[in-house]
This record gives structure tokens, C-alpha cells and sequence, in this order.
């Protein structure tokens, strides 16, 4: 091995060491934002050091067309794409840079067997070892691309990839097909044929199979389903490092592969879902179900906007419970003016910020903090659970499910999930348009307790007559 | 199996292993800005999509590998910004004003 | 540098990550059972004692790995068993009897 | 390569991924005995992997008998030592395990270097790729052997090695020279030179430096010292597989070798230490400083057996905290019958169990646990903390920096270690032999509170008492 490679191999294992450690200081909130830093530093050493290698070596002008072209299209899109991005829309933005990547590795690998296997190439059979990390690659990376994208769609609620569930007519029988075709296709490589045609085959029936895989798994899913594919993509990514010889793709690849695996469980395990029940289409309708108005709304007490007004400026301290219905009503503007407002009347005013409420980890600090709520004020679960006792008023902005009492009994959707103890407070206020359903599609016993009182009002609007009805007081 | 694929083979399962070791308790908030961290690493494919753009001889080849570096790119560069504006969300407490911007003001 | 080397050290490297990664919040009550458990696991130099036993032809050699496959030896079961009893004193319950126990003592 | 090699380094690898997820599997509780069985089944695998691979590639009778003796002699013995040992003596027995896996590692890297550099070798150079592993595997593993036997010596109060510091005459000036002569010895056989001689002297000189680095080290400070040590080891049987070119070697030693620098660093956070401060020698005297009778004990106020035994026998709730001084009369079986006479009598009680109370992580809890306390009275800090409000009686026995009020306030050794808040209870009783210090060396204002009573007596002897006095009420 000539010196220069010896130097571009140990600067690439430097890279890896930068991505693991990244990822290790990204697991806690102080050091996250460094530990990003670190991760991107070790990925800039790689891929300079792999130019260095290029050019050295003897990189064609065609070689470096294509490099500095397509460098400068796919940066300057994701640049523009991650820097104009809603703070709301990151999640889709995520699946849409994770369907690239995928796809990318799945490019690699179609690349490689047409070179090997096409026209031009010397005939004769691949060995296993490369054929096996070949076909995995194209059919993961596949996977990867439309299942991305798609995931991508719903969040955007685009109308050709709605956010409910889709069935599709005999979706069930086009998904085996795929499997089938998938499955033989790859024996028939395995077993020492070289067809491009079949390879071909298998590449379009991966990626039918993204898509058809997806469409059927509600929005509110999302988050786990981009996860996981996250997942593929870093095995996608390691099966092409097979393919090249490369160690760092290897490396980076298998780290992504099993730290998202590891991930994507966390993430179900903390909105009280299995992946495998997401995978196969639960109960996840979302929005869906909101349709399905509350039956047991027998007694349950209206409030007007007045009486919350006046409930909420006399009051010593309140605490705010936001949820989904925030976020969808895009209300955390109206809901920070009216903290603000309260607070410079001598009100105590705290957020409670429950880690599922949303739609995705971290929706409500993401979306509070865009609305320049102090930090101060946010509250992790554990932390304010025990002051709603001493509270005056608890009001629930769009929040369902993670105020539900029934989750502390047995036997429903949302059982054993830790919930918002907001029934410990003196009064209560809910701010939603309706008796409809949260996320787990179940009734919420909260709003028949007596001490609660409904303001049904779409959130923004809600909250917006409440501050000018707190000014009139 | 030659001792190439058996090392890399080690690699592989080595680095599955510090997959696994390296997501702890991650509190629930962290979930969305360590998945996007982790779809940042693995645009590490713009390592490999240059290598074949690099050895790209055919029309067909050179347009599958402008597309991969395009894409791997696009991973690399829009997951990291991305991921950082999300956590800058976190940051635990308001930066204090310097002195001199307040003098500024004053 | 050789290619072998390289993948050694590639594999050292991976090594010491998952090494750090491997040890997250551990409750103080368990730093020494974790601390004896990682001193077992280093009597792995067992295998390289076998290994120049193996391939010892003079005496000297012939001495010197005879001490060294009992000291790694030593390490191994010492190590493992003495792991398993510090732990066996941090089960979360008694261990409720089983019913053939309660007959039998009936 | 042949395919039972092949399988053979397959194995290995299997065996490396069980020592990663049995450590990952420790780290918890509820998992970590699973977890050790994890890293021994690895370990089982790997060896018995290469005594198949040495039976087929021909061992000679010779080799048989030296591996098959040693195995019954290291492996009788280690059994023998690791069931026989008292509890408390654990950390002694460690260190010695310790201490022979760094000596079988700097064997490996002394035979190689007399085969390659020894009369009947060939002439020649050896590469810096050898001798640069071997040089660090002789003088790491060295170390450790003679540190971890002074360590463990020191923890069984051996004559010849005092648990106290001992200041060697001269000391620094000896270890000054080890260090030369290794640095030196190094440079000379990394500059191509070949010399068994110059490899004797360093190891010589190694050894010296193992003994002259621990001897001054206080006993108490020894739980860190041991820790570091392991991690040593871990290194240098890296080294021996860089050495002998076999991964698994190298997968295990880096992966102690990192964990255990890990593990080290939180033992001493978790006392308040630094790392460097105690290979140092720092205030670490331990028992050594008892002799300083307290000099603020101005206004402390003396029990008599029966005014305590009344006081507990009537209290509704008693929380006791034992600490090193318990452990040092060997009074916990003492203790438990004195809980269990309590409990009888209808009294609540608890144990409060600092995490670093005593001379080592989880040692309260190896005591108490060996007495048969159940285990649903012994409550960690955190957990027992809030309760020492509604306590009638804290029952402090032998314990005292880990209830030192001190430790809220800056300025003193044991500043922002966190500690047991025993001064909340409503009466506070103290049972120690004088008004004798702790590890750290400070008086504790907690003995001038007006409500806390001293027993001065010994822990076994003060705890029988009080039975008594209990029982004849
Ligand atoms: N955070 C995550 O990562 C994540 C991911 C996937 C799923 N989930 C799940 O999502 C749920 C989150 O709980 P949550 O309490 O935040 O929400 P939720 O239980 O889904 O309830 C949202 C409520 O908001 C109301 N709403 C909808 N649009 C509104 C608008 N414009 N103005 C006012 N109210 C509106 C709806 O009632 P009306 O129709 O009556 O207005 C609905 O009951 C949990 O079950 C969780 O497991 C979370
Ligand atoms: N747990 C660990 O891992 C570890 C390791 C190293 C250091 N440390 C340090 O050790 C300390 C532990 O605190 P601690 O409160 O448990 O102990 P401590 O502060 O060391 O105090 C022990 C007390 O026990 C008394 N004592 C000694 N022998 C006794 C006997 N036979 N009967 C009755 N009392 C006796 C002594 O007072 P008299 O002489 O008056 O009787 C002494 O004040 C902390 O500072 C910690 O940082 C802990």
C-alpha cells in the first residue's frame, strides 16, 4: 500500500472515531449541539481525504465534472432545503434527505453490477462476495428511497400521499408479489447467474415495495417509520462499503444501521407502540379518527370565553398543557402572547411539556421555542407532574391523550404510557373544537370530571380571544 | 473467505456493536435531532459515489454516479445543517446579552 | 504500513469506541462488579498464553508459558465466578420458593 | 486461509461481540448477573475455538501437558480464591485476578522477544511494528503485576504493605529513575537495536515503578487505583495481540482498556476525586487520620445505651445509616437483628444506603445483603432522601463524611458530594467509638446538633447493646 493511502485510510478511521463520539455527546441535551459538530468535522476530514486520494491518483476532467457538478447541485439544494425549512416541517425534510442517501447507495451497487455484468464486461460468474452486499444494497437502498419519500409526502400532506392510512385494492397481494419477485430474484444471483435484466427486476420491486409498504401507515407514525428507514439506509450504506472495499462505508454504515435500530425502539417504546404493530398498521389513524365524536360527553360542563378569562388572570399560577391540536392550529404565538400577558399581571406561568405530546419527539420544546417562550419556563414531565397539585388552573391547549386518566388503568390503547397528572390541579381548562379524539382514537375522562370546564374553540382562535378578553378585564 | 472480507467482516460487526452501545437513555426529546444526526453520518455514501464517479467511463455510468454524488451530497450537507438548527433549539439558557452589544444599544 | 497492520489498528480503534460507548450512567453501586466484570473479560489473554505454549521449544519458553497459561487461567474463572457472586447480591427480589420446596418442608 | 481458521477467527469474533453486550448488559441491575454469563458463554467460545485449532494443527505432548497443567493450576486456584472469599474481601481478590492477567500478558511479549531477539534466533532487526507493541505490552503489563499485588496486599492489611500511605525515603528519586530507565531502555530498542538484556532492565525497572507508584497511596483510595489498573491490563493484552497479530486479543484488551478508564473516571467523581489526585497521593489517608481527635467537639452531647434503646424502641420510624465503620466491626449481622427486634415491635424501618459510603462502591450493600437484610429495606440516596423528614430516628452507625452537613457548603474536601439528609429526622443518634474522623478527614458539625445524641462504643459491641437494652424494655 503506497503511503498516501496508508493516510487517507487512517483519516477515514479518524472520521468514524468523529461519528461515534458525535453520536455518544448527542445522547445528552448539553453537549448535543457539540457532539453534531464533532460528527460533521470527522465526515469534512473523510471526504477531503478522499479528493486527496482522487486527485493524486489521477481524477479524468469528465471525473471531476461529475464530482464538482453534482457536489454543488446536492449541496446547494440541501443547503437551501435544511436552511428554509419550518421548524414544523423537519421531519419530512429528514425522510427526504434519508431517501437520498438511500438512494445514492442503492446507485452504487446498480452501478457496480452493470460493470461487471453488463455488455462490456468480462464474461464470467461474481463471486458470492460480492454478489451477496450487491442485491442487499440495491433492494435496502430501494426500499429506502420510496419508503422515504413517501413517509416524506404524508408529513407534507401532499394529495397523492395522504396523511391517513391508504388502503390500497389488493395492496396486501401486490406487497407479496414484490416479496416474491424480490426473494427469487436474488436466489437466481445467488446461485452464480449474472443477468442485468433480473437485477433490473429486483430494483423495481424494491422499490414498488417502498411505497406499498408505506402508504398504508398513518401520519402520526411517521416519526417511527422514518426512523426505521434511517435504519436501512446505514445498512444500505454498509453493503456498498462491501461492494467498494471500503472500510469507512463499512464502518459509518453499520454504526447508523444498529444505533437507529436502536433508536426507532426508544422512539416506539415511548408513544407505547411496537414497531412491528406500526409496521403492520395499528390503530395509528391520527386525524382519522377525530371524526368519531365522543359518546360519553353526557356531562360535561361549557365554559365561555369570559369565565376563562377572568378564571385565568386571578388565578396565582397556571400551568399550559400543549398538544397536537396546537401545533396543527400552528397556535404557540397566540398561546406565548397569552403567558406573556398573564405573567405581567403577577401570574405564575409554567409549560408542561409531555415528551410524546405531538406528533414527534420534541414537538412542543421545537415548537414553543420558535415562538421565543423563555426556556426557563418549560417543564419536563417528572418536573412539573408534582406542582399541578399547588396549581390554580391547568389549561389544555389541543392536548388529548397525554392528559388521559385511563392510562393509569389497565386494559386501554394508552395504558401504562406516564400522562400529565392535570386532574391534580384546581381547576381545569380545555381549549378544542370538539369532543373528538386524540391520536389513540379513545374517550377522555378528564373532560366529565367536574372541575373541568370545555372552551371548544379551534386553538389559535381560542387563545386569541382569551387575550383580548384578559386585556378587557 | 480470504482474510480481506474476514476483516472486514470484524469491521462490520464491531462498529453494529457500537451502534448499539452508543444510544443510552436519550431523553424522549432528543429522538427527532439523533435520528436526524445519525441519516447525517451515513451521506458517508458520498465517500463511495465518488469513487465511481471517478472510474465512470460510460455515458450511463457517469449519469448513475453524477445522480449518486448529487444525492450523497444533498445527505451529507442538508442532514448536518438541519440538524443543527434543530438543536439549537435546545440550547438551555437564553444567550445573555454580551457587554457590547448592550453598550451598542444604549 | 501494511494492510494487516492497518485492519489491527482499524480494529484497536473500533475496540476503545465501543469501550467508551459501553459504559453509560452505571449506578455507583455497580462500579465494582462492572469493574470486576471487565477484569475477567482481559483474561482473554489466555487464548495468546495457548498460543506461545504452543510454540515453545526450549525450556525457558516451555516455563514461562506454563506461568503464563496459569496466571491467564487464574483471571478467566477467578474473575468470572467472583463477578457472579458480587451480583448475585444485587437480585431485585428474594427469590420466592417454589411451590415443590413449600410441599416439601410442609 | 484454511477454512478452519476461518470458522476459528469467526468464533473469536462471536465471542468479542458477547464481551460488548455482556458489559453493555451490566450496567443495570436487573441485567448485569445476565450479562456477566453473556461475557463468560464469549469466553467459553473463544478458548475452546483455539484449543481446536491447535489440536488439528498438531500440538505437541509437550504443549499439552503445559496447557492442560496450567489450566488445572490457575483455574483450581482462581476457583478456590473467588469461592472462599469473604464479601468484603472482594476488592482484594480482584486486584489479584488483576494482577495475574497483566503478568500472563507481559509474559507473552518477554517469550516473543527471546524467541525473536535470543541466542538462537536469527540475527537481524526486528520491525518497530513488533517492537514497539512488545516494549509497551512488557512495560504496561509489569506495572500492573507488582501495582495490582501491592494493591491487593494493601486491602488485606498485609504487613509488609499497610493499608496507611507509606512514604518510601527517597521515593520520588526511585521512581524518577524507573521512569528513565524504561524511557531510555524504549528508545534505545526502537531504534533498531536488539537487546534481551536492555529488555530484562526494563522490565526490571517496570516492576519497581509498579510497587513505588502504589505504596504511597492510601488504602481507602485503592477501590480507584484498582480500576485504573484493570484498564492498564486491558492495554497490554491489546498489546499482546498487536504482538502475536490475533484480533480478539486486540478487540478485548481495547475494550477494557477504554471501559476501564471510563469506569475509573466515575468511581472517583462519585467520591469526589480526581484521578490524578489520587495516583498522587492526596488527603486519601483513610484510618490514618482518625488519630486527629475532633477538635470542635465542644458542645456534643452523650447517649447512654438505654436512653437510645428507648428512643428507637418507641419511634414510629427509623431509618438506620451504616457506613465504613459497620463495616470495619463487621457489625452488619448485628444490625440486622437489631432492625428485625424493631420491626417486631411494630417500628418502621429502613437502611439508607450512600453510594459511596464504606470503602467501596456497593459496599453497604454487599454487607447488608450478606446479613440478610431484605432487600426491600435498603433504599438508595436519592430515594430515602425525602424521607428523613417524616423520620422519628436516624440511626447513624459508623458512617460519618456521607452525613457531613459540610458537604452543602463550598469550600471543604467534601464539597457537592451529595449526601444522606440524616439532619432532618427529628433525632439523630450516632454510634462510633470517638469523636474520630472520616475518610476525608473533617470534624462534622453534624455531633454539636442539639438533636443528635453520640453512643460512643464499636459498632458490633454498641449494636449488641442496644439489642439488649431493646429486648429488656
Ligand atoms: N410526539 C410523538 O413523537 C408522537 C408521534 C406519533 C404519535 N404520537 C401520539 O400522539 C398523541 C399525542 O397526544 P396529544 O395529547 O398531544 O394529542 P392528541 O391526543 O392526538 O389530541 C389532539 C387533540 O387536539 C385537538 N385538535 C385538533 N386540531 C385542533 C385545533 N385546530 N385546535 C384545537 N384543538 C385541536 C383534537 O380534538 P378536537 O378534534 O376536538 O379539536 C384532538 O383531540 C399521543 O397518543 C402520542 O402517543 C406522538
Ligand atoms: N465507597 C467507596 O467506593 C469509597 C472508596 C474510597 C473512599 N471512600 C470515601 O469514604 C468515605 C465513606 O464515608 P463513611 O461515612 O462511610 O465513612 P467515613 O466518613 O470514613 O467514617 C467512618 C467512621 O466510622 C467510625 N469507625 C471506625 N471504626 C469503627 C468501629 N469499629 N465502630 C464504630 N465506628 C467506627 C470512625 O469514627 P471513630 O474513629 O470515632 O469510630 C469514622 O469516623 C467517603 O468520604 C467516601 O468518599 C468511599
Amino acid at each position: 500500500m503506497d503511503p498516501l493511502e496508508v493516510v487517507v485510510r487512517l483519516i477515514w478511521l479518524v472520521g468514524a472515531a468523529g461519528f461515534v463520539l458525535g453520536l455518544m455527546r448527542m445522547n445528552s441535551p448539553a453537549t448535543a449541539r457539540n457532539g453534531n459538530l464533532v460528527s460533521a468535522g470527522g465526515m469534512t476530514l473523510a471526504i477531503l481525504a478522499t479528493l486527496v486520494l482522487l486527485a493524486v491518483d489521477g481524477l479524468s476532467a469528465t471525473g471531476w465534472i461529475i464530482i464538482v457538478v453534482g457536489v454543488a447541485i446536492g449541496g446547494g439544494g440541501g443547503l437551501y432545503l435544511a436552511r428554509g425549512v419550518k421548524m414544523t416541517a423537519m421531519p419530512q425534510l429528514v425522510s427526504l434527505f434519508n431517501a437520498v442517501g438511500g438512494g445514492a447507495a442503492a446507485l452504487i451497487a446498480i452501478d457496480d453490477y452493470l460493470r461487471l455484468g453488463g455488455p462490456g464486461a468480462a464474461a464470467g460468474a461474481i463471486s458470492l462476495q460480492i454478489s451477496i452486499p450487491t442485491v442487499l444494497d440495491i433492494v435496502i437502498g430501494s426500499i429506502t428511497f420510496t419508503g422515504s419519500l413517501i413517509a416524506s409526502g404524508k408529513l407534507m400532506g401532499l394529495k397523492i400521499t395522504p396523511s391517513r392510512p391508504v388502503i390500497i385494492p389488493g395492496g396486501r397481494l401486490i406487497t407479496g408479489a414484490m416479496v416474491a419477485i424480490v426473494v427469487i430474484g436474488a436466489g437466481y444471483l445467488w446461485l452464480g447467474n449474472v443477468s442485468v435484466p433480473v437485477m433490473f427486476l429486483i430494483l423495481a420491486a424494491a422499490l414498488v415495495f417502498g411505497i406499498t409498504m408505506t402508504l398504508p401507515i398513518g401520519g402520526a407514525d411517521m416519526p417511527v417509520v422514518i426512523s426505521l428507514l434511517n435504519s436501512f439506509t446505514g445498512t444500505a450504506v454498509a453493503m456498498a462499503g462491501f461492494v467498494l472495499g471500503n472500510d469507512v462505508l463499512i464502518i459509518a454504515g453499520a454504526l447508523v444501521g444498529a444505533s437507529g435500530a436502536i433508536l426507532t425502539k426508544l422512539m416506539a417504546d415511548a408513544m407505547n407502540r411496537s414497531v412491528l404493530n406500526i409496521m403492520l398498521g395499528g390503530f395509528g389513524g391520527g386525524e382519522g379518527t377525530v371524526a368519531a365524536a365522543g359518546g360519553a360527553g353526557a356531562s360535561v360542563r361549557e365554559l365561555g370565553v369570559d369565565d376563562a378569562a377572568i378564571q385565568l388572570a386571578y388565578a396565582q399560577s397556571v400551568i399550559i398543557v400543549p398538544g397536537y391540536g396546537l401545533a396543527v392550529a400552528q397556535a404557540q404565538h397566540a398561546c406565548r402572547e397569552l403567558g406573556e400577558l398573564l405573567e405581567s399581571r403577577g401570574v405564575d406561568v409554567k409549560y408542561a411539556i409531555h415528551p410524546v405530546a405531538g406528533r414527534m419527539p420534541g414537538h412542543m420544546n421545537v415548537l414553543l421555542a420558535e415562538a421565543n417562550v423563555p426556556y426557563p419556563q418549560l417543564k419536563e414531565m417528572e418536573e412539573i407532574n408534582p406542582e399541578f397539585d399547588r396549581a390554580d388552573v391547568a389549561l389544555v391547549v389541543g392536548a388529548n391523550d397525554v392528559t388521559n386518566p385511563a392510562a393509569r388503568k389497565p386494559g386501554s390503547p394508552v395504558s401504562g404510557m406516564p400522562i400529565l397528572d392535570v386532574d391534580h390541579a384546581k381547576a381545569i381548562i380545555v381549549i378544542k373544537r370538539s369532543m373528538g379524539r386524540g391520536y389513540a382514537g379513545i374517550d377522555n375522562e378528564l373532560y366529565a370530571n367536574p372541575k373541568t370546564g370545555m372552551l371548544f374553540a379551534d386553538a389559535k382562535a381560542g387563545l386569541a380571544d382569551l387575550v383580548t378578553a384578559v386585556k378587557g378585564l | 473467505m480470504n482474510t480481506e472480507l474476514l476483516a472486514a467482516l470484524t469491521v462490520f460487526v464491531l462498529a453494529i456493536l457500537c451502534g448499539f452501545a452508543v444510544i443510552s437513555k436519550v431523553p424522549a426529546t432528543l429522538h427527532t435531532p439523533l435520528m436526524s444526526g445519525a441519516n447525517s453520518i451515513h451521506g458517508i455514501v458520498l465517500v463511495g459515489s465518488m469513487f465511481i464517479a471517478a472510474s465512470a467511463t460510460d455515458l450511463l455510468s457517469q449519469v448513475l454516479s453524477l445522480i449518486a454524488v448529487a444525492f450523497a451530497t444533498m445527505n451529507v450537507v442538508g442532514g448536518y445543517v438541519v440538524t443543527d438548527r434543530m438543536l439549537q433549539m435546545f440550547r438551555k439558557k437564553p444567550v445573555a446579552p454580551r457587554p457590547a452589544d448592550v453598550e451598542k444599544a444604549a
